[in-house]
C-alpha cells in the first residue's frame, strides 16, 4: 500500500480500516474517513480531470463542495452520477471513479488544443461567428458545440434507487456544525427549544476538525466530539449529520437534503439514497461558515495550486499531505496557519508571499520563531507548469519595480480572503453588504426569522464563533418562548486576530498575456470580464450571462467576489456600487429523484378504483383512464376480441337486450337544506323551483364566463334534500365551485352540501329489457305510471337498500341503481344473476361513448371550454328570467353571433370509410397542403351498431343551420379526406321514445 | 412554501389549498350592466403589494378563507373566514408565517 | 462592427482589444418620436422593427434594470407555432419564420437550434386532441407529425416505455421545425441591431409615471427625468398592469410566477424539446449541456422572482416520471419569472383607450418563442396605429365582446391557463 | 330492525380486500391494519345551527361534541372527530352502532332534526389505524403538519393532505397511534405509499 503522502499520524480518519478503491481503473487505497480527493492526495494523484473549454488539466483546489474544479463520474451503470465533486465523496470500500470530459485519455486529452486557439474563444464568441452557411448552425456547428459542452455522461438506465421526502418542524433549526452552530444549538436545547442541527458532513465540528484549534484546554477536534456526544444525548434535539441546507424559501421553509446512503455501496435495503427535509423553523441560526477566495494570477488553475484553508484541511483533518515544497500566497493574516500547520506536518514551506507591505507582526514572528521566510510586497504572477506545477513567478505588488522571482515549488496555498456564505440569508429574501474591513460581503437586514452568525457573519476569530454561538442560540430560543440560562461559555486559546488588505488580481509578469483564470469551472478568466465590460456587457447580471462567470456547477462560490471585484475595477466604482447577483436555490446541486420523492413511474398519481374495480379486472376488462379513476372500457371475451368487437357488441346488447355499467365514477353531491332549491336555481341554467319529490331533472351549469361549465342530473330525495350528479371529470371542480358561491358570494342561502362520491356504488341497467331484470331483484312497481322516466325512489335489492333513479345517457329504457359501496360488487353480482337467464352482459365506457354519440348526447370532448349552451343546442333548457351563474357573459355579442362552433352530427357519405377524431371540416375546394381555414372539427366518432355505419360528432360554424350539406373531413396528418354529410346530432329516437316505454 | 393560516386548521401548507383569486371584486347583481360583469370575470388590479385573495383549504377542511398577503414578499397580514355564516375558528387573525415585522 | 468568423479571428490576433460596445450608452433625450417601456425582448424587437421596417429611428427604449433581465432571461427558451387556434397559429408562425432567418438578420448568433418539440400522449383522448392541434397546425400552414411509439423511441429513446409506469407513453405530436434558442443573445442581438439603426437604449430608467393630457400621453416620468414621446408602447410583460395603473386602467391581467430550473452540464442526452403529456414538465437540453426544464405556475398573484417548493417538487415528480434516469442528476439552479397571466391565455397586442398609448402583453408563458413575432406586429401596429391582420384578433377588447382566444378551455382563471 | 333481516345482508367488502391477513404491516415496532366495518357518519350544521347541533351529537352519544377545531372525543366505540367549520365525522364500530338500535344513522337523524344533514359515509371512507414506536416517522413521510407530542397527542385529530390525498387523521393514543381516514377509492394508493414509507423498518 503506498499512501506517499498520507501523514504518520493524525486526521479524522479510521487507520485501522483501510478501503479500497479505483480511479481511471488504476486502484489506490484510502482509509475510512476519508474523502475521494484526499485520498488521491494521500496517494499523490493531483490530476483529476479537464476544464470545460480549454480542457487544461485540473487538479483539486479546495476542500469542500465549493470545488470548481476535481469532478468526477462516480460509480457505473445505473448509479452513475457524472460531475461529482471528488471533495464531497465519503470514501468507501470498492467506490469507482473516472475522469470525464478528456480523449483519449486524461493525460493526452485531443480537446487540449483548444487551449491554442483560446484568443478565438474569448468570452461570447459563439454570438459572433457560426451564421455562415445558414444551415450550418444546426448540422454542423452547433453539433459539435453540443458534443464539446457538458462534463460527464448521464447513466440513461432508470435510478436503482429510491429517495424519500419527510417533514419536520422545530423551534430554532441550526445550519452548520461548526463552533458557532454547535453552540448555538446547545445553547438553545438548554432553554428547552425544539432545535435541530443540520451538517453537511458525517461528523459534527467543521473547522474545528478542519483546524489545528484548542478549545477549553482540549483540541478542537475532542471539544466538538464532545459537544456532539452532548447534543446527541438530549432528547430535543435532532442531530442531521450529512445534511445540507440548500434552499431558504418563503415563510421560513427549509429544504435540506440528506446523504442516507451515498457513503456506501448501495443502499441497505428499506432505505433511500437520499432524503429530502422539509423543515419548518421558528427560528433560524445560519453558522454556515465562510468560503475561501483563491488569489488571481497567471496559470492560477495549474494542479498544485490550493486554497490555503484547504491545504489545512487536508493535513488536520485527513493527514494528507498535498505538496511537499510549498509558497503559502496570501493578502490576509488567516493564511499564515497553514504555513504553521504545513510546518508541523513536515512540508517544507519555502516562503509565505504576502501582498501587504506590512504583515501581522505577531504572526511574522511565528514564521521566524518556525524559519519561514516571509516575503512582503509580493504575491504570485503565475504559475508554471505542466500537468502539476513546477515553479512560480513572485511580482511586487507595489508596481513592477523588479524582475520577477522564481521559486521552485509543487504547493501553493493561496488566499484572497474570505467570503461568509451569505447564500441562505440572500434566499431567504434579504441583501448581503459589503463590508470594507474584511473585504467581501456580509448578511444585511433579516427579511425572514434568521440569524447569521460566525463566519457566515464576517467574525473569523474562533472566540468570536463560540460567543456569537451561545448569544445566538439562546436568543433563538427566546424568540421561540422558551426560558431558560445561558450555558457556560467555551474558550478558545491561540487565535490570532483577522487582518486583510484587499489584492483582487496580480500584476502579470514581464506584462506578458497569463490565462488568470476567476471561475475556473467555467473557464472565465480575468481578460473575458474586461471584455465583457468592454463591450457593455458591464451589469453584473449581463456579466454573468455573457461571460458565464458563476454559472457552472459550483456557482461561483470561490469566483463571483473576485469577478465583482474585477468588474468594479473595469467601471472604476466601488465594489458595493456593482452589486452582486441573486444568489438561488439550490445552495449545492440536488439530485433530481429528491424532489420527486417516491411520486415517480406507477405512484406519480395515485389511482381510483370502483367497487366494481376487481370483478373488472378478473373479467379481463380493458381498462381506460378517466380522471384518476380506471374504468372498464370494453370487456374481451375471447383473446381476438378487438375494441371494435367488443363495443359493438356490447352496444347490441343494450339496445336489444339488457345490459349494466358501472357508473360509480360520476360525481355525487348530498345537498340538504331549507335553501337547496334557490341555491340550485343559482348553479344551474335551468329551473329548480318545482322539482317534486321524488323526480330527477337534467341541468347544464355555466361558467361565470358563460361557457358551459358541467352537466348531470339533480333529484329531490326529500322536502329539503336533494342529490347532485356530476361528469366524472368534473366532480371536484364542482363541489369547490359549489363551495366558492356558498361561501363567498350567498353565505345567506342556509344549505350545506357535501361529497358522497365514494359511499356510493352506480350501476346503470340499460335496454329494452331492463325493467323486467329490475323486477327479478327490485321490491317496488316498476311500471311506467308508478315509476315514469325521471322517477326516483328507494328500494331494496334482496337485503341492500338502494337508490332507484329512472334516467338514461344510451338513450334506451334505463335505471340506475345506486348501493353503499361495499355492497357494490355484491349488488353487481346480483343484478347480473337476475338478468342472468335473460343474457345480461356488462358493457364498458366505450360502448356507453358510442350510445351517446348515436343519441347525441354532448360530453367532454364537446364541452371543451369554448362552447356555450346555445353552441351545444342546449339553449332551450335556459331561464333567463332567474339569475344564475353565467347568465349574463353568456350573452355577450360575439357568443351568440354568427361564426360560433356548434354541435352537429356528421355522417361519412363514403361507405366503407372511417371517420377520425380530431379531423377538420373544411369546404372541398381545399387542398390538403394549402393553407386554409378550418369550419370545425370532428370530436367524438363510432360505429353505430344501430345504423350500420360510422357516426361521428363535431363542432362546425353555424352548424345548427347546415344540416343536409357534404363538407370533407380531412386529417392532413394522415393525409386523409372525407366527404361528410352534416346532420341533426341526434342519430336514434329523436323524440326519446324508448326512455319514456 | 406559503404557510397560510386557516381560522380554524391553523398554519398549513400552501399546497393543502386552492387558489381562488382577487377577492376584493365585488359579484354584480343580477341585472347588472355587461360592463360590470365584465369587470367582474376579466379586470384585475393585480397589485403588487396587498392583496386581498381567497384560497380554499381543500386538503383539510374545505373552508373558503380570505387571505391578506404581499405579492412581492409573500408576507401575509391576515387571514379570515370568507363566509360570515360560518362558526369562527380558534386561531383567525394572527400572522403566524416567519416574516419578520 | 460586423461579427463574423474573420472579425474573431482579426480580433484575436491583436488580444481581443479592438471590440467595441454592443449598444451606446447614450443619456436619454428630452422627447423622441416613440419611447418603448421595457428593455426586454419584445421592446427592443419592437424598436429594431420601427427603425428597419417602418423607417422611425427617433427611439427610444426604457429599461429600469438591464436589458434582457426579465422573462426573457429567465425561461425556458422554447420556440414553437404548435397552436390550435387560428389566431395563435399564425401569429406564432410568422415569428417561427422570423427566428428562421434571425442569426442572419441581426449579425448575432442568437442559437437558433430546430432540434423538434415533442408533446408526448398517453392516452386515446390525449391522442384525439394532438389529431385535431395537429391537423390545426397543418391547416394554417405549420409542420406537425403525429408519431407512433416507435417513433417516440427515436427521438427520446431513455423515456420510460415500460407498462409499469402510471401513464405509459403511446405517441407524441412533434414540430419538428421547432426548437430552442439562447435567450440572452435574443434580447442582446435586438439591442445591437436596433442601436445601430440609431434607437437609443436606456438601461436604469425606470418609468414612473406616464403624463398626459386627456387621452393623449405626453411623454413619460422615469427616474432620470421626463421624456417627451409622440408614441409609447408598453412591452413589459409581468408588469403590464403597474403601468397601466399609472393611467388609471386595470387590465385583464394577473401576474404569476413561473419556475423554471437547470440541471448540471452533462454531455449531449436530449436532442429535442419534449414534453409530458400527463403531468406538466418540458425539458430540453441547451447547447452548454444543462437540462432546462419547467412545468406548472406556482399558481397564486406573485411578483416575486422566484418559487416554492410544492410546484418545484411537483414539476420534478413529472420529470422523473417520464425519464426515470433524470433521478440521478443534479439540479444546479432553481428560478422564477413573473408572467403577464392573461384571462384567457393569449397575448393582447393592441391599442388602447388612450390614443398613443399601445399595449404588447398578457404573454402568459408564451412570451419568449414570440419575441421576434410579438417586435414586428407591435411596431407595425404603433407605426400605423392599428392592428396588423396577424394581431387584429389580439385585442383588449375581446373579453369584452366575448372572443376569446382560449386554447386549454378553461375560461377566465389566469392561474389555470 | 328485526335481526334476521340485518344478519341477511351482505359481508362488506372492504376496498382493501385484495391485502391478505389482518394487518397491512406487522413489524416489531409498527403495524397498519385495516378498521373494518365502521359505521362513518358526517353531520353537517345548517346555518346558526353549530352549538345546537353539536349539543345533539353530545347528549345522543354521550361523548362530548367538541365546537373548537382538531378535537376528537372517543369512548371506547365511537369516535367523534370536527371535521371542519360546520362538520362533524361521527367513526362507530359496528357495535356501537347496533346498540343503538341497529342504526346510528336514524338515531342521529332524529337527535339532530332541522339543525342539520346527517350523511352516511360508511361506505366512503376507508379506515386505517397506524400504530407503533415509528408511526410518527412514517407520518412524518407523508405529512407536512407537526405531530410532535407538543403539537399533536391523543384526543386530536386534523383534516389535511397525507401522501398528498385528503385525510382524517386523529391520534389515538400515545404509543402514538393515528387513525387515518382516507376515500375509498383511493385505499389502495393510500396504503401503497404508507406501506413504501414503512419499509425501512421492517
Amino acid at each position: 500500500m503506498s499512501q506517499k503522502f498520507r501523514c504518520d499520524e493524525g486526521g479524522a480518519i479510521d487507520r485501522r480500516k483501510p478501503l479500497s478503491f479505483t480511479f481511471d481503473g488504476k486502484t489506490y487505497q484510502g482509509y475510512e474517513g476519508d474523502t475521494l480527493a484526499s485520498a488521491l492526495l494521500a496517494n499523490g494523484v493531483h490530476l483529476l480531470g479537464r476544464s470545460f473549454k480549454y480542457h487544461r488539466p485540473r487538479g483539486i483546489m479546495c476542500a469542500g463542495s465549493e470545488e470548481p474544479n476535481a469532478m468526477v463520474e462516480l460509480r457505473t451503470g445505473a448509479r452513475k452520477e457524472p460531475n461529482t465533486r471528488a471533495t464531497t465523496i465519503e470514501l468507501f470500500d470498492g467506490l469507482v471513479a473516472n475522469s470525464q470530459n478528456r480523449w483519449p485519455s486524461l493525460r493526452f486529452d485531443v480537446m487540449a488544443v483548444n487551449n491554442l486557439f483560446s484568443p478565438l474563444l474569448s468570452a461570447g464568441f459563439y454570438y459572433k461567428t457560426f451564421m455562415w452557411p445558414v444551415s450550418f448552425w444546426t448540422n454542423v456547428y452547433e453539433h459539435i458545440i453540443r458534443r464539446a459542452a457538458g462534463l460527464g455522461t448521464a447513466a440513461t438506465e432508470a435510478d436503482p434507487d429510491f429517495y424519500e421526502q419527510c417533514h419536520e418542524h422545530c423551534d430554532v433549526l441550526v445550519v452548520g456544525a461548526g463552533p458557532a452552530g454547535l453552540m448555538a444549538a446547545i445553547s438553545a436545547a438548554n432553554y428547552g427549544a425544539r432545535v435541530i442541527i443540520a451538517d453537511e458532513h458525517a461528523q459534527l465540528g467543521g473547522s474545528l476538525i478542519n483546524e489545528n484549534f484548542n478549545v477549553d484546554g482540549i483540541s478542537g477536534k475532542d471539544w466538538a466530539a464532545r459537544q456532539a456526544q452532548k447534543l446527541a444525548g438530549m432528547n430535543n434535539v435532532h442531530i442531521l449529520n450529512r445534511t445540507t441546507i440548500f434552499g431558504y424559501y418563503d415563510h421560513n421553509t427549509i429544504g435540506a437534503i440528506e446523504k442516507v446512503s451515498d457513503h456506501v455501496p448501495q443502499p441497505a435495503a428499506g432505505k433511500p439514497r437520499q432524503r429530502m427535509w422539509t423543515l419548518y423553523p421558528k427560528r433560524v441560526v445560519i453558522a454556515a461558515g465562510a468560503t475561501e477566495r483563491p488569489l488571481i494570477f497567471g496559470n492560477n488553475d495549474k494542479p498544485g495550486v490550493m486554497l490555503a484553508s484547504a491545504v489545512r484541511t487536508y493535513i488536520n483533518r485527513w493527514g494528507v499531505k498535498p505538496g511537499s515544497r510549498a509558497i503559502v500566497a496570501t493578502n490576509n493574516s488567516d493564511a499564515y496557519r497553514t504555513a504553521i500547520d504545513l510546518h508541523q506536518a513536515g512540508v517544507r514551506v519555502v516562503a509565505v508571499v504576502d501582498s501587504r507591505m506590512h504583515p501581522d507582526a505577531p504572526l511574522a514572528a511565528k514564521l521566524d520563531a518556525l524559519s519561514i521566510e516571509l516575503i512582503a510586497g509580493k504575491t504570485i504572477g503565475a504559475a508554471e507548469g505542466g500537468q502539476h506545477l513546477r515553479y512560480v513567478q513572485l511580482v511586487s505588488t507595489q508596481g513592477l519595480t523588479a524582475d520577477p522571482q522564481r521559486i521552485d515549488c509543487d504547493l501553493v496555498a493561496s488566499s484572497s480572503g474570505w467570503n461568509p456564505n451569505v447564500h441562505l440569508h440572500s434566499q431567504s429574501g434579504a441583501k448581503p453588504i459589503y463590508d470594507e474591513t474584511i473585504a467581501s460581503f456580509v448578511p444585511g437586514q433579516s427579511r425572514q426569522a434568521e440569524v447569521s452568525i460566525g463566519a457566515a457573519k464576517g467574525s473569523f476569530e474562533l472566540q468570536d464563533c463560540l460567543d456569537q454561538g451561545r448569544a445566538a442560540g439562546a436568543e433563538a430560543a427566546k424568540l421561540s418562548g422558551f426560558k431558560g440560562r445561558l450555558i457556560k461559555t467555551a474558550s478558545a486559546s491561540d487565535d490570532d486576530a483577522y487582518s486583510i488588505e484587499a489584492l483582487w488580481i496580480a500584476p502579470t509578469p514581464y506584462n506578458k498575456s497569463y490565462k488568470q483564470f476567476i471561475d475556473q469551472q467555467n473557464d472565465v478568466k480575468a481578460s473575458d470580464i474586461d471584455l465583457a465590460a468592454r463591450e457593455g456587457y458591464d451589469s453584473v447580471e449581463l456579466l454573468k450571462r455573457y461571460t458565464t462567470q458563476g454559472m457552472a456547477t459550483d456557482q461561483g462560490k470561490t469566483s463571483n467576489v473576485n469577478a465583482l471585484a474585477i468588474l468594479a475595477a473595469q467601471r472604476g466604482e466601488p465594489i458595493p456600487e456593482v452589486g452582486t447577483t441573486t444568489f438561488r436555490p439550490p445552495y449545492v446541486p440536488v439530485a433530481m429523484g429528491n424532489f420527486a420523492g417516491h411520486t415517480v413511474g406507477y405512484q406519480f398519481m395515485p389511482v381510483r378504483r370502483t367497487a366494481i374495480h376487481d370483478w373488472n379486472e378478473k373479467q379481463g376488462a380493458v381498462f381506460i383512464e378517466a380522471g384518476m379513476w380506471l374504468r372498464a372500457r370494453y370487456y374481451p371475451q375471447s383473446p381476438e376480441d378487438t375494441l371494435y368487437d367488443c363495443y359493438v357488441r356490447e352496444t347490441n346488447a343494450t339496445r336489444s337486450n339488457v345490459a349494466m355499467v358501472d357508473v360509480s365514477t360520476l360525481g355525487k353531491i348530498d345537498i340538504q337544506g331549507p335553501d337547496v332549491a334557490e341555491f340550485l336555481n343559482r348553479l344551474y341554467i335551468n329551473n329548480w323551483l318545482k322539482l317534486p319529490i321524488g323526480r330527477a331533472r337534467y341541468g347544464i351549469m355555466l361558467r361565470e364566463d358563460g361557457v358551459v361549465f358541467d352537466d348531470g342530473t339533480t333529484t329531490r330525495l326529500g322536502e329539503n334534500h336533494y342529490f347532485m350528479t356530476t361528469t366524472t371529470a368534473n366532480a371536484a371542480p364542482v363541489l369547490a365551485h359549489m363551495e366558492y358561491y356558498h361561501q363567498t358570494a350567498w353565505p345567506e342561502l342556509d344549505v350545506v352540501f357535501c361529497s358522497v362520491t365514494e359511499q356510493w356504488t352506480g350501476i346503470a341497467v340499460a335496454g329494452p329489457n331492463s325493467r323486467k331484470l329490475l323486477e327479478n331483484v327490485i321490491d317496488i312497481d316498476l311500471s311506467n305510471e308508478a315509476f315514469p322516466f325521471m322517477a326516483y325512489g328507494e328500494c331494496k335489492m334482496n337485503n341492500i337498500s338502494a337508490r332507484l333513479f329512472r334516467i338514461s345517457f344510451s338513450g334506451e329504457l334505463a335505471y340506475e341503481v345506486n348501493v353503499a359501496a361495499d355492497y357494490g360488487e355484491q349488488a353487481w353480482l346480483e343484478l347480473l344473476e337476475a338478468g342472468r337467464e335473460m343474457g345480461v352482459s356488462p358493457y364498458g365506457t366505450e360502448a356507453l361513448g358510442t350510445m351517446r354519440i348515436e343519441k347525441g348526447h354532448v360530453a367532454g370532448s364537446e364541452l371543451d371550454g369554448r362552447t356555450t349552451a346555445l353552441d351545444l343546442g342546449l339553449e332551450g333548457m335556459a331561464n333567463r328570467s332567474k339569475h344564475f351563474i353565467g347568465k349574463h357573459n353568456s350573452q355577450r355579442p360575439a357568443l351568440i353571433g354568427d361564426g360560433r362552433l356548434q354541435v352537429v352530427g356528421i355522417k361519412s357519405v363514403e361507405a366503407g370509410r372511417n371517420l377520425r377524431i380530431g379531423a377538420h371540416l373544411v369546404d372541398d375546394k381545399v387542398k390538403l397542403e394549402s393553407v386554409s381555414q378550418s369550419q370545425g372539427h370532428i370530436t367524438a366518432i363510432t360505429f353505430s351498431p344501430s345504423l350500420g355505419c360510422g357516426i361521428a360528432l363535431g363542432l362546425l360554424q353555424d352548424g345548427a343551420s347546415r344540416h343536409g350539406e357534404q363538407i370533407d373531413a380531412v386529417s392532413p396528418l394522415h393525409d386523409e379526406k372525407i366527404r361528410v354529410e352534416i346532420c341533426h346530432p341526434i342519430f336514434i329516437d329523436p323524440k326519446g321514445e324508448l326512455v319514456r316505454a | 412554501m406559503l404557510r397560510i393560516e386557516c381560522p380554524w386548521c391553523g398554519v398549513r401548507n400552501e399546497d393543502e389549498f386552492s387558489y381562488g383569486g382577487d377577492a376584493s371584486v365585488q359579484r354584480p347583481a343580477d341585472g347588472g350592466s355587461l360592463d360590470e360583469w365584465y369587470d367582474y370575470v376579466y379586470t384585475r388590479d393585480n397589485s403588487a403589494g396587498q392583496h386581498t385573495e381567497h384560497w380554499q383549504h381543500l386538503n383539510g377542511c374545505r373552508a373558503w378563507i380570505t387571505v391578506v398577503r404581499d405579492t412581492i414578499t409573500h408576507e401575509i397580514f391576515d387571514t379570515a373566514p370568507a363566509s360570515p355564516n360560518l362558526p369562527p375558528g380558534s386561531g383567525s387573525g394572527k400572522k403566524t408565517n416567519g416574516v419578520k415585522s | 462592427m460586423h461579427y463574423s468568423a474573420l472579425s474573431l479571428v482579426k480580433q484575436a490576433l491583436s488580444g481581443n482589444r479592438g471590440w467595441t460596445r454592443a449598444w451606446r450608452n447614450p443619456e436619454p433625450k428630452k422627447q423622441y418620436d416613440v419611447i418603448i417601456i421595457g428593455g426586454g425582448g419584445h421592446g427592443l424587437a419592437t424598436a429594431y422593427y420601427l427603425a428597419k421596417l417602418h423607417g422611425i429611428t427617433d427611439v427610444a427604449v426604457l429599461e429600469k434594470g438591464y436589458i434582457g433581465g426579465g422573462n426573457t432571461g429567465r425561461n425556458t427558451t422554447i420556440v414553437r407555432s404548435n397552436y390550435l387556434l387560428k389566431p395563435n397559429s399564425q401569429f406564432y408562425e410568422h415569428s417561427m419564420k422570423l427566428w428562421e432567418g434571425l442569426s442572419q438578420d441581426l449579425n448575432y448568433n442568437v442559437m437558433f437550434s430546430q432540434r423538434g418539440v415533442l408533446n408526448l400522449f398517453h392516452t386515446d383522448a390525449q391522442r384525439d386532441a394532438a389529431v385535431h392541434r395537429g391537423n390545426a397546425m397543418h391547416l394554417n400552414g405549420v409542420d406537425a407529425e403525429l408519431l407512433d411509439l416507435d417513433g417516440v423511441k427515436k427521438l427520446m429513446p431513455h423515456l420510460d416505455f415500460s407498462r409499469n409506469t402510471r401513464f405509459p407513453v403511446i405517441g407524441g405530436l412533434s414540430q419538428p421545425r421547432g426548437g430552442t434558442a439562447r435567450h440572452d443573445a435574443v434580447a442582446w442581438g435586438f439591442a445591437r441591431a436596433a442601436d445601430s439603426l440609431g434607437v437609443d437604449i436606456i438601461q436604469k430608467c425606470e418609468v414612473t409615471g406616464i403624463r398626459r393630457a386627456g387621452d393623449k400621453v405626453l411623454g413619460v416620468e422615469t427616474s432620470r427625468g421626463f421624456i417627451g414621446a409622440g408614441q409609447v408602447g408598453v412591452a413589459v410583460a409581468g408588469n403590464s398592469s403597474r403601468v397601466f395603473n399609472m393611467v388609471g386602467m386595470k387590465l385583464p391581467i394577473e401576474s404569476h410566477v413561473l419556475q423554471a430550473f437547470v440541471t448540471e452540464g452533462i454531455k449531449p442526452l436530449i436532442d429535442t424539446v419534449c414534453t409530458f403529456g400527463m403531468g406538466h414538465f418540458y425539458i430540453s437540453q441547451s447547447d452548454k449541456g444543462g437540462l432546462v426544464f419547467g412545468g406548472d405556475l406556482d399558481g397564486y398573484n406573485s411578483y416575486a422572482q422566484r418559487g416554492n417548493l410544492p410546484t418545484f417538487n411537483h414539476v420534478v415528480a413529472g420529470g422523473v416520471t417520464m425519464m426515470p434516469c433524470l433521478a440521478r442528476l443534479r439540479i444546479l439552479r432553481q428560478w422564477g419569472g413573473v408572467m403577464d397571466m392573461s384571462m384567457d391565455g393569449t397575448p393582447i397586442i393592441s391599442k388602447t383607450p388612450i390614443h398613443n398609448l399601445y399595449l404588447n402583453g398578457g404573454w402568459c408563458y408564451g412570451g419568449f418563442k414570440a419575441t421576434p413575432g410579438s417586435g414586428w406586429v407591435f411596431a407595425y401596429t404603433i407605426a400605423h396605429d392599428k392592428a396588423h391582420e396577424l394581431n387584429k384578433d389580439f385585442t383588449l377588447e375581446r373579453f369584452r365582446e366575448g372572443s376569446l382566444i382560449d386554447e386549454k378551455g378553461v375560461g377566465a382563471s389566469p392561474n389555470a391557463h | 330492525m328485526p335481526e334476521t333481516q340485518a344478519n341477511a345482508l351482505p359481508a362488506r367488502v372492504s376496498p382493501l380486500l385484495a391485502i391478505e391477513g389482518d394487518a397491512i404491516i406487522d413489524y416489531k415496532n409498527l403495524r397498519l391494519q385495516e378498521r373494518k366495518s365502521l359505521t362513518v357518519i358526517q353531520v353537517l350544521a345548517f346555518a346558526n345551527q353549530h352549538q345546537a347541533v353539536a349539543t345533539a351529537i353530545s347528549k345522543e352519544l354521550g361523548i362530548e361534541c367538541a365546537v373548537s377545531p382538531g378535537i376528537c372525543n372517543a369512548n371506547e366505540h365511537t369516535q367523534v372527530a370536527w371535521n371542519g367549520p360546520n362538520s362533524w365525522m361521527i367513526i362507530a364500530s359496528d357495535e356501537a352502532a347496533k346498540r343503538k338500535s341497529g342504526a346510528l344513522m336514524k338515531s342521529l337523524q332524529k337527535a339532530v332534526a332541522d339543525t342539520g344533514a346527517v350523511v352516511d359515509q360508511s361506505h366512503g371512507r376507508c379506515a386505517l389505524r397506524l400504530s407503533g414506536i415509528h408511526a410518527r416517522k412514517v407520518m412524518a413521510k407523508n405529512t407536512a403538519i407537526d405531530l410532535h407530542p407538543i403539537a399533536f397527542g391523543p384526543g386530536q385529530c386534523a383534516l389535511t393532505a397525507v401522501a398528498h390525498m385528503s385525510a382524517l387523521v386523529i391520534q389515538v393514543d400515545d404509543s402514538p397511534s393515528y387513525d387515518l381516514l382516507v376515500a375509498r377509492s383511493l385505499a389502495r394508493s393510500f396504503v401503497d405509499a404508507i406501506e413504501h414509507a414503512c419499509h425501512e423498518f421492517a
